[in-house]
């Protein structure tokens, strides 16, 4: 059983406040994904969690016990640092061994999960080699495999990932995933990379600001963002906002087309996903003249201003499309959402 | 102005003495430096094999110049008729030469806090102890308060070394060098093996007795007078100075004597001559007594205003001098480089008979020879006491 | 749930009292010794040789003064500085590009030059002071501040060398290469990012340099008549004094080179709690 | 870069030595090895054969094993507490490394009036109504104690110079390692010993080459509190060159101190090398 | 005129070959991507163009001038380091400002400077900070802008977007590419994230295992990639690769279906993007049984089954599909691309 409790944690240095008070269960053998703006605080609560950060406030539970007074040590956790803390003194395979060393494990089971954490890794050739003798992603994948020979209850991942190229990091993921639901671990992940986030995620949690904004599952994070600063955050690129004007009781004028919307007093936006609009004929949707075109492989994301506004559409790449084009763009009318102004909450 | 590069009054109130009352006289101006031996011959003989120098006059112990002979100049132009004649022969250091020119000297005597006195055994006179006597005090005092109040100056600079040169071993057999190993210097040295059991066993750290007098560790010592002068001269009142003790052949005691030599080097060799005339002169030895208390070299006038530490010695080395079995002995002569080497043969008799507890005879024959191969490399003939020799002096 | 706590606060509180009192402990070591040296200096004759002792001075001066109103003890002092000083610079100049070399480089003889460095400090110096001392009267360097700085820079420089080029290492050459490609030379990387993060070991060398050169009697009596430094000025004769001018003496040298690391002290932490993230 | 450059930064260090070091060197050394003007093994037999000898060597080699083991642990605690603290740290910094200002000579004075029989250490125990009578401890008969008390003031004196190395040293380690390995369930003690320590090797190693390098020229502690009692390599070294003057013998005996020293560099720097690829 | 070339440059760590004779010319103002797996190399030849290593073998020209025997300082570069090197003894502001001042260029210029990339990184507020004070990201931006700060001939960046999440990227990117262009620096830049690469680029070059295997632009090496290397390396999820049995001169038959190939003798393989498939008929297109599904946000990424091989398909997420559903994928017939089983290369 290893549920993280956080309770009203916050922790500020000096007069800047990196956390506000922040409440989030994890709940055990859950994989939990941290999203979040540069510097919004993540890292931070990691090492709280972790132990290595005393909070100026709150409590943190692991398992049912209240661990903020305990050392890391003992709160069974395996962390992975953003910035990897290899040590420099310690081959791989040391390094690797170190946690397994410092619980007194007998030889040939250290060995044994080396090797199985350094496979899993791909690094089983490196084993022998000093962390300056390692590419950045390589020593990345060392700070991943010394915490999954831990075999903890909690790990905490920050940014484990972010080093590796596209096709490893699919791999990678993958095999995390596998792990750590074999052995039944909680985890808490940050990452900057949405698509791993979707992949891997029971439950995403999206902070801003030393804020916990959302925390809801995968799909629901991205289909329905309960505030704005989700919609614009979520998705590559985000949502694309629009000013409303309220016509009617339900009925808002948007970029030169009448659109119906929630019935509200509010002053709200409009939102809709790049890649949730369809090219339609003119006269139809809403009207756009491209400013960027640029290619993605498949699709290409066109970058246009509508009504002023910059706004951003995923289309198939076999529309030929260039700079100072008009497009019509049509979204699809359930994936349009609508956000308060003032509040930043979605508004149904 | 000359420099005066002299291993003597090293104590910083002595040289500080030295140079606002003794050679501040001097027209030309004197730099006197007064630094430990080590720089002082490092120094000395830097300059001599440099060919150059900053040094106008070495001052030191008649040991110490010996270390530098070979750079002295000649001297002899220096008017030293009233120095005494068999003082200014050690002067010559062996050669033809006057090396250098006797500057000063003193001697060695016993001091007793008056505390003391109360223990002093019956029948015994303070100016003509016996070693027999001398052991019976200090065990007597050892009982009396619960713990030893003789004291020794056997630390690393105390001057021990004379002590058995001088007085020890000559007022047993008569003799420094010939008995070393004789049955009467196995005698004088079972006698001082039972005297250094009610010896403060800090003697080993004890340099200048006069401290351990004035803070009363010590009721009971032997000295060189210029390192028991503190007592005096501190607490008048309270300590009293009497003649080194006998043995069977006689009061053995030695005079130490200090010199003043000019290097081949020197910057500028008249002044330095001239440096050497001023110390000479009556006003300045009895300055340098103040200063020192080593005793002028000429004959002077005592003025009665002299510290208390002469006050107390004087009559002290007087009664000495002219006791009955009075056994003066001389400083080592002719033996040049080897002078530290001979002294450290006593010390180690000393350190392997009283320190470390090893056997009194085998430890004499084993010295013994160390003596007779360093008298052979110094080819040096006998001094006094020992009875002049034809070559160099033999350990019998 | 429970709410066991397996280490509750008063187990922390007394882990932190120890903590404290080992820290108060190594204080009162360090310092009572220095106190009772003050007590004797601040008491009058008598007192130093009398028993049982106080441990509180009577704040006599009568021994200190005796040194202070020596004459040319000012300009000893200045001696001193001057030569501990140029000591301190020679010292740190020529061992810090070597003790760089030493830790940035891989070079043949590597090895050999750093184990021939620290061997000359295993050598006692009064026997090298003979043939010193000939050649500084030969080339006229005798009773010189030069001079003299010159020989305790023998004594300081292999720690110089030793004691930067340990730090050094420890200071990533990442940092040198990112300025490098900043538009740094070799020289301005080591003086803007090399130096400033290496100045606690830059300070404890020049510290230990400085206090080599102030404590050296040795050569400082045989090398210089005129030019007295403090030490030889004071130490040479302490041996053969009272023990009341011991201690006043001995408090005397003491003094100033407890100011100077007392001056110097912050650059021991210089960069701490930045460079240590 | 070019591969002069090293040898262009060692430069002037080697230039210096050559003329301050090597040159007088050679000469003493030479005198070490002749005797009469001619090649000898002289001065060494009898140096060696002297009955001190013997005795000036172990008691050197006693000392140095028993200051310099207490000393590491010593600094190394020191280091870690100055490390620790948040207030307070500067003052307590200072505080520790005051004995490095303080020389041997004078190190040696307090230290005996701390010990000598009229001294502080029986003041205390005399008012404290301990003992009646003052103790004489620093006395031939008890060689033990004046170890001791040569040991305890050695470790007061020179501990500091290898704190305040160690202090620089620490103050470099990335702070990081220090939590990976709290992380990774180190103990204090095992983050201490794991990480900190190997971290640490470079400083250490200078730390203790130069304390041991130092242990063996102890001198002047050591004929204040042991007088004669304690002859060690380099007392017998002074003794050679001034008191007999024997150059050739005081050159020998300072070889042998030179070889002691070589010896045991040449451990420390096998026991606490770091290999080229470990280096941070 | 900053044209760079690599000239049959090679490097070996001792026996360890981490550059095989590599050689790449990048024109003037070119901004040139590098991909590649992890430890393949990139950091390598990033350090041995800006003179940071030595290589083995072979020249580096910049801008005309041979430059391998001159110190970095002389070869008109800037960089941005895998692992920021910030210095940690100097403020934000200071580390913006190092190369400024090591040029001593007049301070008010240097505070315009400064002031201009911090502004650009979004790091303005945190000029007083040091390094220590500083998330992993904004950390990274200092470095970024610190090397923008010099206004270099050739910038040089090592995943210098590494840790920032999605959102901060994309502005960034299109800042960078902004700023690049406007000031006319040639630019390598090292990423593993291939949207990056992709809109970054105007030119890709792949490596592996030390040698430069494809450089082209992106477009390109996403739709023609050289080898099956980069047809497997590019594209998140890549390509998919299936088994091909020649049934006649230019007829194949793949996974139970038969194709038109190319007319060749060597045994070839079949190759299909996720992306470039669309759900057809039962009986038409690739049979394939489904056995994980991953939500992407607008579509979901199905891991199947095609006749034992592995095999990946990016549909829309309306598509309700669950582990264990049969599919049938048409593959666009025009993106299908063919590789040699032996050579690796691309057929035609
Ligand atoms: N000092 C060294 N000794 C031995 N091998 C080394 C050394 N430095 C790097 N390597 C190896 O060289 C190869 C290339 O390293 P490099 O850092 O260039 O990789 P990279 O392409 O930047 O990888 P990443 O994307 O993981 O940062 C790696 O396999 C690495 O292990
Ligand atoms: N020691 C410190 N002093 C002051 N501010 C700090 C300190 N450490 C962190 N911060 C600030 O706290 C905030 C949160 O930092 P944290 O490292 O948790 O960010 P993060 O979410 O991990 O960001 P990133 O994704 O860039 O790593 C940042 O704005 C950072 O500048
Ligand atoms: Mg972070
Ligand atoms: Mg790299």
């Amino acid at each position: 059983m290893a549920e993280i409790q956080i309770k009203g944690v916050a922790k500020s240095f000096g007069a800047f406040t990196a956390l506000h008070s922040v409440d989030m269960t994890i709940s055990d053998r859950e994989f939990m994904v941290l999203l979040g703006a540069s510097g919004c605080g993540k890292t931070t609560l990691l090492r709280i969690i972790a132990g290595l950060e005393t909070p100026t406030q709150g409590e943190v539970w692991i398992g049912g016990r209240r661990v903020d007074h305990l050392p890391p040590k003992e709160r069974g956790i395996a962390m992975v640092f953003q910035n990897y803390a290899v040590f420099p003194h310690l081959t791989v395979f040391e390094n690797i061994a170190f946690g397994l060393r410092m619980q007194k494990m007998a030889q040939p089971e250290v060995q044994r999960r080396v090797n199985r954490c350094a496979e899993l890794m791909h690094i089983e050739q490196l084993l022998k080699r000093y962390s300056g003798q390692l590419s950045g992603g390589q020593r990345q994948r060392v700070a991943v495999a010394r915490a999954l020979a831990m075999e903890p209850e909690v790990i905490l991942m920050d940014e484990p990932l972010s080093n590796l190229d596209a096709l490893l990091r699919l791999e990678m993921r993958s095999e995390l995933k596998g792990v750590l639901a074999e052995s039944k671990t909680t985890a808490i992940y940050v990452t900057h990379d949405q698509v791993e986030a979707m992949s891997l995620a029971d439950r995403i949690s999206v902070m801003n600001g030393g804020h916990i904004v959302q925390s809801a599952d995968p799909v629901e994070v991205y289909r329905n963002p309960a505030a704005r600063f989700v919609a614009g955050f979520i998705g590559n690129p985000p949502m694309n906002f629009l000013p409303a004007r309220q016509t009617g009781a339900g009925r808002y004028h948007v970029a030169g087309t009448d659109v119906i919307g929630p019935d509200t007093d509010a002053r709200i936006e409009y939102a809709v996903r790049p890649e949730d609009l369809t090219l339609t004929e003119p006269g139809q949707g809403l009207s756009a003249t491209i400013r960027v075109v640029e290619p993605l492989g498949a699709h290409i994301l066109v970058t246009c201003d509508v009504e002023g506004a910059s706004f951003r559409a995923i289309i198939d790449s076999d529309a030929r499309v260039k700079p100072g084009d008009r497009l019509n763009l049509a979204p699809m009318p359930d994936r349009v959402r609508w956000f308060d102004k003032e509040t930043g909450l979605s508004v149904q | 102005e000359v420099l005066f590069w002299s291993t003597q009054a090293q104590p910083v109130e002595e040289t500080q003495k030295m140079r606002d009352e003794v050679v501040a006289g001097f027209e030309a101006g004197v730099d006197y430096q007064a630094p430990e031996s080590g720089p002082w011959l490092t120094r000395a003989q830097a300059e001599l094999s440099a060919g150059s120098g900053a040094v106008g006059v070495l001052g030191g112990l008649h040991g110490d110049l010996t270390a530098v002979r070979g750079g002295l100049a000649d001297l002899s132009d220096i008017d030293i008729s009233a120095i005494p004649a068999e003082l200014a022969a050690l002067g010559k250091l062996d050669t033809e030469q006057q090396k250098y020119i006797p500057w000063m000297q003193a001697t060695f005597l016993m001091v007793a806090n008056k505390k003391a006195l109360a223990y002093l055994p019956e029948g015994a006179d303070l100016n003509a102890l016996t070693y027999d006597q001398l052991i019976d005090w200090a065990k007597a005092m050892a009982e009396g308060e619960g713990g030893p109040k003789f004291g020794f100056p056997a630390g690393p600079k105390g001057l021990k070394h004379r002590f058995f040169q001088g007085f020890l071993l000559p007022s047993y057999t008569g003799s420094t060098v010939n008995e070393f190993r004789s049955a009467e210097a196995e005698e004088a040295w079972g006698k001082f093996r039972e005297l250094w059991q009610y010896a403060n066993p800090a003697s080993t750290n004890y340099n200048f007795m006069q401290e351990q007098l004035v803070n009363d560790e010590v009721w009971l010592t032997f000295d060189h007078i210029a390192r028991i002068s503190e007592a005096f001269n501190t607490r008048p009142d309270d300590f009293v100075a009497f003649p080194v003790p006998a043995g069977p052949k006689g009061r053995g005691f030695m005079t130490v004597v200090a010199g003043m030599g000019v290097p081949e080097t020197a910057p500028d060799m008249a002044e330095a001559k001239a440096l050497i005339d001023y110390m000479l002169k009556p006003e300045t030895q009895l300055a340098t007594l103040r200063a020192t208390n080593f005793y002028p070299v000429v004959s002077v006038d005592m003025p009665d205003d002299v510290p208390a530490s002469v006050k107390a010695s004087g009559p002290a080395i007087a009664t000495m001098t002219a006791a009955e079995d009075a056994l003066p002995v001389l400083l080592p002569m002719g033996m040049g480089d080897l002078n530290g080497q001979f002294n450290q043969v006593y010390v180690d008799t000393f350190e392997q008979i009283i320190l470390a507890g090893r056997e009194i005879r085998p430890t004499l024959e084993q010295q013994a020879e160390a003596l007779r191969a360093l008298m052979d490399e110094a080819q040096a003939p006998c001094w006094l006491p020992d009875a002049p020799s034809e070559g160099a002096c033999p350990v019998n | 749930m429970s709410d066991t706590v397996t280490a509750p606060p008063s187990v922390r509180k007394a882990g932190r009292w120890v903590f404290i009192s080992g820290v108060v402990l190594l204080c009162v070591w360090t310092l009572l010794p220095i106190y009772l040296l003050m007590v004797n200096a601040l008491s009058t004759p008598e007192e130093v040789n009398g028993f049982p002792k106080s441990f509180i001075p009577s704040f006599d001066l009568t021994s200190l003064r005796f040194f202070l109103e020596f004459e040319g003890v000012l300009n000893a002092l200045w001696n001193s500085i001057r030569v501990a000083v140029v000591t301190m610079i020679l010292s740190i100049g020529l061992g810090a590009p070597a003790g760089y070399a030493l830790s940035r480089f891989d070079f043949p003889g590597k090895e050999v030059f750093r184990f021939l460095v620290v061997m000359t400090r295993a050598f006692p110096l009064p026997l090298l002071a003979l043939p010193l001392a000939v050649m500084f009267l030969r080339v006229g360097l005798d009773d010189s501040i030069l001079g003299l700085a010159l020989v305790h820079t023998t004594l300081a420089l292999p720690f110089a060398v030793l004691i930067t080029f340990s730090l050094f290492s420890g200071i990533p050459f990442e940092l040198e290469e990112a300025a490098f490609t900043l538009g740094c030379t070799r020289i301005q990387a080591f003086r803007k990012v090399v130096l400033p993060l290496a100045a606690p070991g830059i300070a404890a060398s020049a510290v230990f340099a400085f206090v080599i050169s102030w404590n050296e009697v040795f050569a400082a009596a045989v090398l210089t008549i005129k030019n007295r430094t403090l030490t030889a000025f004071l130490m040479q004769s302490l041996d053969w004094s009272p023990l009341h001018l011991k201690f006043a003496g001995a408090a005397a040298l003491v003094l100033p080179a407890l100011i100077f690391i007392f001056a110097v002290r912050k650059y021991l932490f210089a960069m701490w709690g930045i460079a240590n993230r | 870069m070019p591969r002069y450059i090293p040898y262009l930064l060692l430069l002037p260090a080697t230039v210096f030595l050559i003329i301050f070091f090597l040159y007088p060197f050679t000469q003493v050394a030479i005198e070490s090895f002749t005797s009469n003007g001619s090649w000898s093994l002289a001065n060494f037999q009898k140096a060696s054969s002297h009955w001190k000898f013997g005795e000036a060597f172990k008691n050197t080699m006693l000392l140095a094993a028993l200051v310099v083991p207490i000393q590491l642990a010593m600094s190394l605690t020191m280091a870690t507490v100055v490390q620790k603290l948040q207030k307070g740290r500067s003052a307590i910094l200072y505080i520790f490394a005051i004995p490095l200002g303080i020389s041997d000579l004078a190190a040696g004075l307090i230290w005996l009036s701390i010990f000598e029989q009229s001294g502080f250490l029986n003041s205390i125990l005399v008012n404290m109504g301990l003992i009646e009578k003052p103790i004489l401890y620093l006395s031939y008969q008890s060689p033990w104690v004046i170890l001791f008390a040569i040991m305890l003031a050695e470790i007061w004196r020179a501990t500091a110079i290898m704190m305040v190395i160690l202090v620089a040293g620490l103050g470099l380690i990335p702070r990081e390692y220090g939590e990976a390995a709290e992380v990774f369930g180190a103990t204090r003690w095992q983050r201490f010993y794991k990480v900190t320590l190997p971290m640490l090797r470079p400083s250490l190693q200078t730390a203790l080459i130069l304390r041991v390098i130092l242990a063996f020229e102890v001198f002047a502690v050591v004929i204040a509190l042991g007088g004669t009692q304690m002859p060690v390599l380099m007392s017998e070294t002074f003794n050679w060159q001034f008191n007999l003057q024997d150059r050739g013998v005081a050159a020998a005996y300072a070889m042998v101190i030179l070889a002691v020293s070589v010896v045991f560099t040449l451990i420390i720097l096998r026991a606490l090398h770091v290999p080229k690829e470990a280096r941070s």
